[in-house]
């Protein structure tokens, strides 16, 4: 099992989701963030003082999935996310070593 | 002025109190003098027509907008206080209330030249008349905004307003109020179905049109981001439109009072109404439904407030309701235009229907009409107003579009919102929102 | 309508001013004429009642609630303006101001049959009378939902409100204001202890333990989800109050200012002594113990604003603190009922304190009584609106509960906020929102 | 009282209308009576300056600090129309408004004794003349509290402006519209530059300086957490504004209109000035220049409304515009200290200009002044303010800080801020704000 | 160490934070959420536009914990997160190789 | 390639970022969380009832960095948030499998 968590463009998200429940997906879990990269900023300006913004709202995908499909989900949230344009974002895949369902105790690939 | 006609057909008794001393003026009877009474609810009329704007509207419009956008929503608020409120005493009282013309009227009262704190208009100071008409032409242009929010560029907004107040609202207001043309046709428009909301509605209708819609409309939801504020806004808007629909009296009587009451009553109408067709038709009355009512119902009593009964304007709520709701929730998905903030269903519309409805369920004919007579003379100003105001505004908008390049903001800065884009500012800012202390902007 | 015994009671002196045309008129002498500035204040005074509701008690309810049920407390509080401004016109105001009955007045001014711009009442126009007094009957209703917030369904709460205006307010407000028979008393009630906070508040009282507590009170803490909402609803309660007591002078004249300065100097008074109580009890003052006090304040000195003097009211404020914060803090959490926003402490416990407290600290006793047989009057009247309003609240419920089902939502809905499960509305929505356009409803 | 003179320099035309009853009853004629009409005015001015203390300063204030200390910015209001409120009655009319001194007043009138609903101030009762100069009294000290926001303890706060109050705002009040010593000079001041905004805004320079400045003030940002509360806010204060200046006429008469048209006026050009300014100084003008250049046009407006014509107060406005946005965005910067919200660059710098600014455009100088002796009167006056309030308030202050120790919050309290360390609130919160029930506190 | 990753219900938060005490679990760091998955979404209607709402609010905890420990904080969230109906939630558990506490230095099980 | 995850005081977040941008760190995700620990929570007020607030606000830094830089980085964020005082904050390390850039596609170190 793998955690994908994927970094993206916050008004990708409805295209992500589309794409991915076609891939049966099961779930997401989604979080607010504020990404700082290459994408620079920008300035912002309050009562003549100038402010520089570097942290831009991005929105963070928690996916965990069976090992077999980490290759299509990446592939299809890469598609789905890209405008092309500096500040797309990233996709990371960390090891998952276990997964429970709570309501129902499940474990491992079937918990998912 | 010219306030006879008007006054003659606007009360609800064939005997017009609120303006009597004008026709008492005119025939060179006794002078008015001052009423501290009221001069009192002149100014506290304006006050609550300012209310409308700043920060009824602005907040009415700023919630229903995404966050990335509420600023530029509540910026064009604030620049049409400011910059209509400068072309008003500059030269737009003078070009609506003073001289006879039948369109327009004329400029010696530029810079309110030749009014003193003594010159009076009927009982109250001119400078309160002026005021208080000032109100009016501040809020007139703003409520356009709605229709093409999220996407206009700053600059070539106020430079819509201005030239849109000369060129539409001025002459109307004059043709209505100011003795000319419709005035003489005997149309009743008592606090400006047609003046305001009309043309408004139906100019923000072409500049929606004429704009395009926004990116993603249509697939991406654009949900309100704030309903508190929208109703903040609609509660205010409710709280100052007494001093719009009374205030139209002009003084504190009895037709002040009937006003004040029928727009009450219209607007308590028009929020079961519209509870009442969502419950039925979607199962579940919703909040924005409740304060989209409320304003359509004001808006339709506008024009209405002093010719119909108290069951009169329950009708007039209540058509309101219905109308709007099929306006705003059907016709618009249908015909697919993208007016943000359904300022064409709403005040287009529901101006349109007050005005009709001023004479459907009018109390009293006024002398010299018929009940058919007066239809026919509301038929004719509102398609007078239906026609001029869209026409007058697309053309200002293609001069615009060719002097000023586009008027709509850039796909990049769409997306980044309005705020950031046009004002360099964000709504709402949090610890992590990361910012730095800029070397050029020094310390704040 | 006998205002007469009304008049010579609240006015704090013997000659009563703001009523003395009511003596006049009955005694045959010269009818009264339309007076412009008693006009032009009342107007005021209407629009500031309505602000009262809309926005002022909306936002400082609907920030105290938690996030998920806002929208709940603005649509309960929108739709009392509307359907309570119906059934005020329809029936209301005729059977509370129309007929000499003891308990409840006639039908003879049905949708104020017989009223027109030119009829007076007093020195007013009677519309304007009657828009001023509906606005009490908005606001009245919609105090309770404080009580049962975050657990009502709306229908039923439509249908409660309806039938309590009816059966509670009206009657009420007939016999106090009315000329019925707790003005025959002789009670001092001027702008509403009795009629409108002791009526709602131990109204209330019934609902919120007839409806029973909110899930999970008690154990998890259900903190205000925005303060500053609140402030800004308590500050404009603080404003529109202003309309509420100096309004019910009905006139702009010695009276009307009396009522509004021992309306500010008690509101005064309840902010500062809350303050010093808790930073005594807990160490630091709070902004919703401001917020608090200031309407405990508010409603205290309502029954008592013309009838006790500058100093007098001063006490009436600080006597309103010490009890109120003694109810919401101590009391209900020892009695255990969920009075989610202290309906009853505040304006039941603070309107049973001021109807009191108007004659405890009287500034001139009215002829024909002395300071104890008006003492007498005052608990006998009080007596009367504790017992009558919450039995006929409880027997509305009971009928409601068989006619409608429950009157309570579902556990899941409850959990999940009323905004959703009601309204099909959420308050608050940002890009992560993850909607998507459904297929049926289109685009918007 | 002595109004005379206050009334003959501070009209438009030689005749002054507003106040002539005051003349009148000097000169032994016969005594005025009870308008009905002003006092509706009156009534109405009262209510609206309490609009611009609760909420719009509170939230225009609120909305530019950080989230964690909006609360104390909220109560900080709110006590102040608590304290000063009691203050005002207790001594503060009296000393203001009572007697011949050439500085301050008598304490004839203590809480406010000898009048009655029936004594008249010109033509309004006294006791709504007591009301409307104690909302001045309200908002005046509070002005003050943006100068050190985000870091003065609750208790010194309290203190520091009731003695404030007594020590510097009523001194000047008696000085300027007592019929004291500033008014025997000729200064014109007609509705509050020296007495209400100079006083405030030098008085808070000094209180900043002497407090020191935020933690990590010009290296960590901190930017408003709110910009929509802060232009409701603003929108508020312009609202109630007219109640300020328009009310200052005592009377709803042409000069009362006068006063409301230039009000109007100069806001809009300076809201327009400062758009224009930071299009070009920043390529973008914003929705905090927009609000702060409102307050600013309003501030300056304030002395010169009544005394100005409508092209002078277009100019005032412009003014205000142009030495604000250079104080707040250029000085300060360069300075270094941190009025954190900009009361001495908005305020004093402001009031200082509308002080001179009344005279400079002044449309009629008032007999026996010429327009140079006219303009050494306001630089006297000025000069005064400006050296006394701020002397005075650092005194005050030095005595505090000896007697109640530290006037700041420790910096652990500053970094968690105020609402948590002085309030134990926070101003929103959410479902995983992760509170639980306390033993101590049962339920609520 | 471990890392436990829960989502869960946001009412679930009190009686989670209970339970994990009482193990001696010595922090605990709370995201606001939104969730995709077998639990049905709800609808929304602004001006007669339908809006399907699939995100439903969640919190996720995220707890790092000695190896020894691991199986107790699993079943001790699942019992007090449990409300056996559907979107109850899910716990991932990632291998964590390092941790140090800001404050001393500390590293390994001894910064928890 | 890991995965850093540092919980901190918001007030730290500047500097921070100031000196990660001086270790030449191309990216950091950042989220608001609540955190509960040993620093103790505060108590708040609401009509005389009291409520304890365990949870206080924190940072959540996420940077993922080749293997050789994550002793460098560890070190930075350690110094740049320390006060010294309880309540500073985590650090967690979490192995990453893999890494994607989603304008380019890229992979593996050189997508960070
Ligand atoms: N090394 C990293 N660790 C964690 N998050 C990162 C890292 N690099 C980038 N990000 C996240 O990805 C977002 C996009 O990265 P950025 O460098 O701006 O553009 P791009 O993805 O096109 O290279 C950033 O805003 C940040 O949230
Ligand atoms: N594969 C997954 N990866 C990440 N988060 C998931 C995954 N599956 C579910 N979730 C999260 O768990 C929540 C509950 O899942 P859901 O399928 O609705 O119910 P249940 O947990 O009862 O099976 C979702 O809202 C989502 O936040
Ligand atoms: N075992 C843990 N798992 C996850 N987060 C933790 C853990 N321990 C602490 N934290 C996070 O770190 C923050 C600081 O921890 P705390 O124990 O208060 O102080 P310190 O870091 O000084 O030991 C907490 O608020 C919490 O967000």
């Amino acid at each position: 099992m793998k955690l994908i968590e994927a970094i993206i463009k916050p008004f990708k998200l409805d295209e992500v989701k589309e794409a991915l429940s076609q891939l049966e997906v099961q779930g997401i879990t989604v979080t607010e963030v504020k990404g700082f990269g290459r994408q620079k900023g920008h300035t912002e300006l309050y009562r003549g003082a100038e402010y520089v913004v570097d942290f831009l709202p991005k929105l963070k995908l928690e996916i965990v999935v069976a090992d077999d499909m980490v290759e299509r989900v990446i592939e299809t949230i890469q598609n789905a996310a890209k405008t092309g344009r500096i500040g797309d974002g990233k996709i990371f895949v960390l090891n998952v070593s276990d997964a429970i369902r709570i309501r129902t105790g499940e474990k491992g690939d079937s918990a998912l | 002025m010219n306030f006879r006609d008007l006054a003659k057909k606007s009360a609800w008794i064939g005997a017009a109190l609120p303006l009597f001393w004008a026709a008492d003026a005119l025939a060179g009877d006794a002078a008015p003098t001052l009423s501290a009474g009221d001069t009192a609810w002149m100014l506290t009329s304006s006050a609550l027509v300012l209310l409308m704007t700043l920060p009824g509207l602005a907040l009415f419009y700023g919630g229903l907008v995404r966050t990335k956008n509420i600023l530029s929503v509540l910026m064009q608020c604030l620049i049409s206080a400011g910059v209509m409120g400068l072309i008003w005493i500059a030269v737009g009282y003078s070009l609506a209330f003073s001289g006879d013309g039948a369109f327009i009227g004329n400029l010696d009262k530029m810079f309110l030249n030749g009014i003193g704190p003594d010159t009076l208009s009927g009982t109250i100071p001119e400078f309160v008349f002026v005021i208080f008409q000032g109100m009016f032409a501040i809020i007139t242009p703003a409520l356009m905004l709605g229709a093409f929010a999220e996407r206009m560029r700053f600059g070539p907004y106020v430079a819509f307003i201005s030239i849109w107040l000369i060129v539409v609202y001025i002459p109307l207001a004059h043709m209505v109020w100011g003795g000319g043309f419709i005035a003489e046709l005997g149309a009743i428009d008592f606090a400006g179905g047609l003046v305001v909301h009309m043309s408004s509605g139906f100019s923000a209708l072409v500049a929606a049109l004429y704009l395009g819609a926004r990116r993603g409309y249509g697939r991406s939801p654009m949900p309100p981001h704030s309903l508190p504020l929208t109703v903040i806004g609609a509660a205010l808007l409710w709280v100052g439109w007494f001093g719009f629909n009374a205030g139209s009296a002009l003084a504190a009587d009895g037709t002040a009072g009937l006003a004040f009451l029928t727009t009450q009553t219209a607007t308590s109408a028009a929020v079961v109404m519209w509870a009442l067709i969502e419950k039925i038709h979607r199962g579940k009355p919703t909040v924005l439904g409740g304060a989209t009512a409320a304003v359509a119902g004001l808006v339709a009593i506008t024009p209405a407030c002093a010719s119909v009964d108290v069951l009169g304007s329950v009708y007039v709520g209540i058509g309101a309701a219905v109308i709007c709701y099929f306006f705003v929730t059907i016709v618009k998905n249908k015909l697919g235009y993208d007016d943000s903030l359904d300022v064409f269903g709403v005040h287009g519309i529901g101006g349109t229907w007050g005005a009709l409805a001023a004479v459907l369920f009018i109390a009293e004919v006024p002398d010299g009409m018929t009940w058919g007579s007066q239809i026919f003379a509301q038929i004719k100003s509102i398609g007078i107003t239906a026609v001029y105001a869209p026409l007058a505004s697309i053309i200002i908008l293609v001069v615009l579009r060719m002097v000023l390049g586009d008027l709509r903001v850039s796909d990049e800065a769409e997306y980044e919102g309005l705020d950031l884009a046009e004002h360099s500012e964000s709504a709402y800012s949090t610890e992590s929102s990361g910012m730095s202390a800029s070397h050029s902007g020094g310390a704040a």
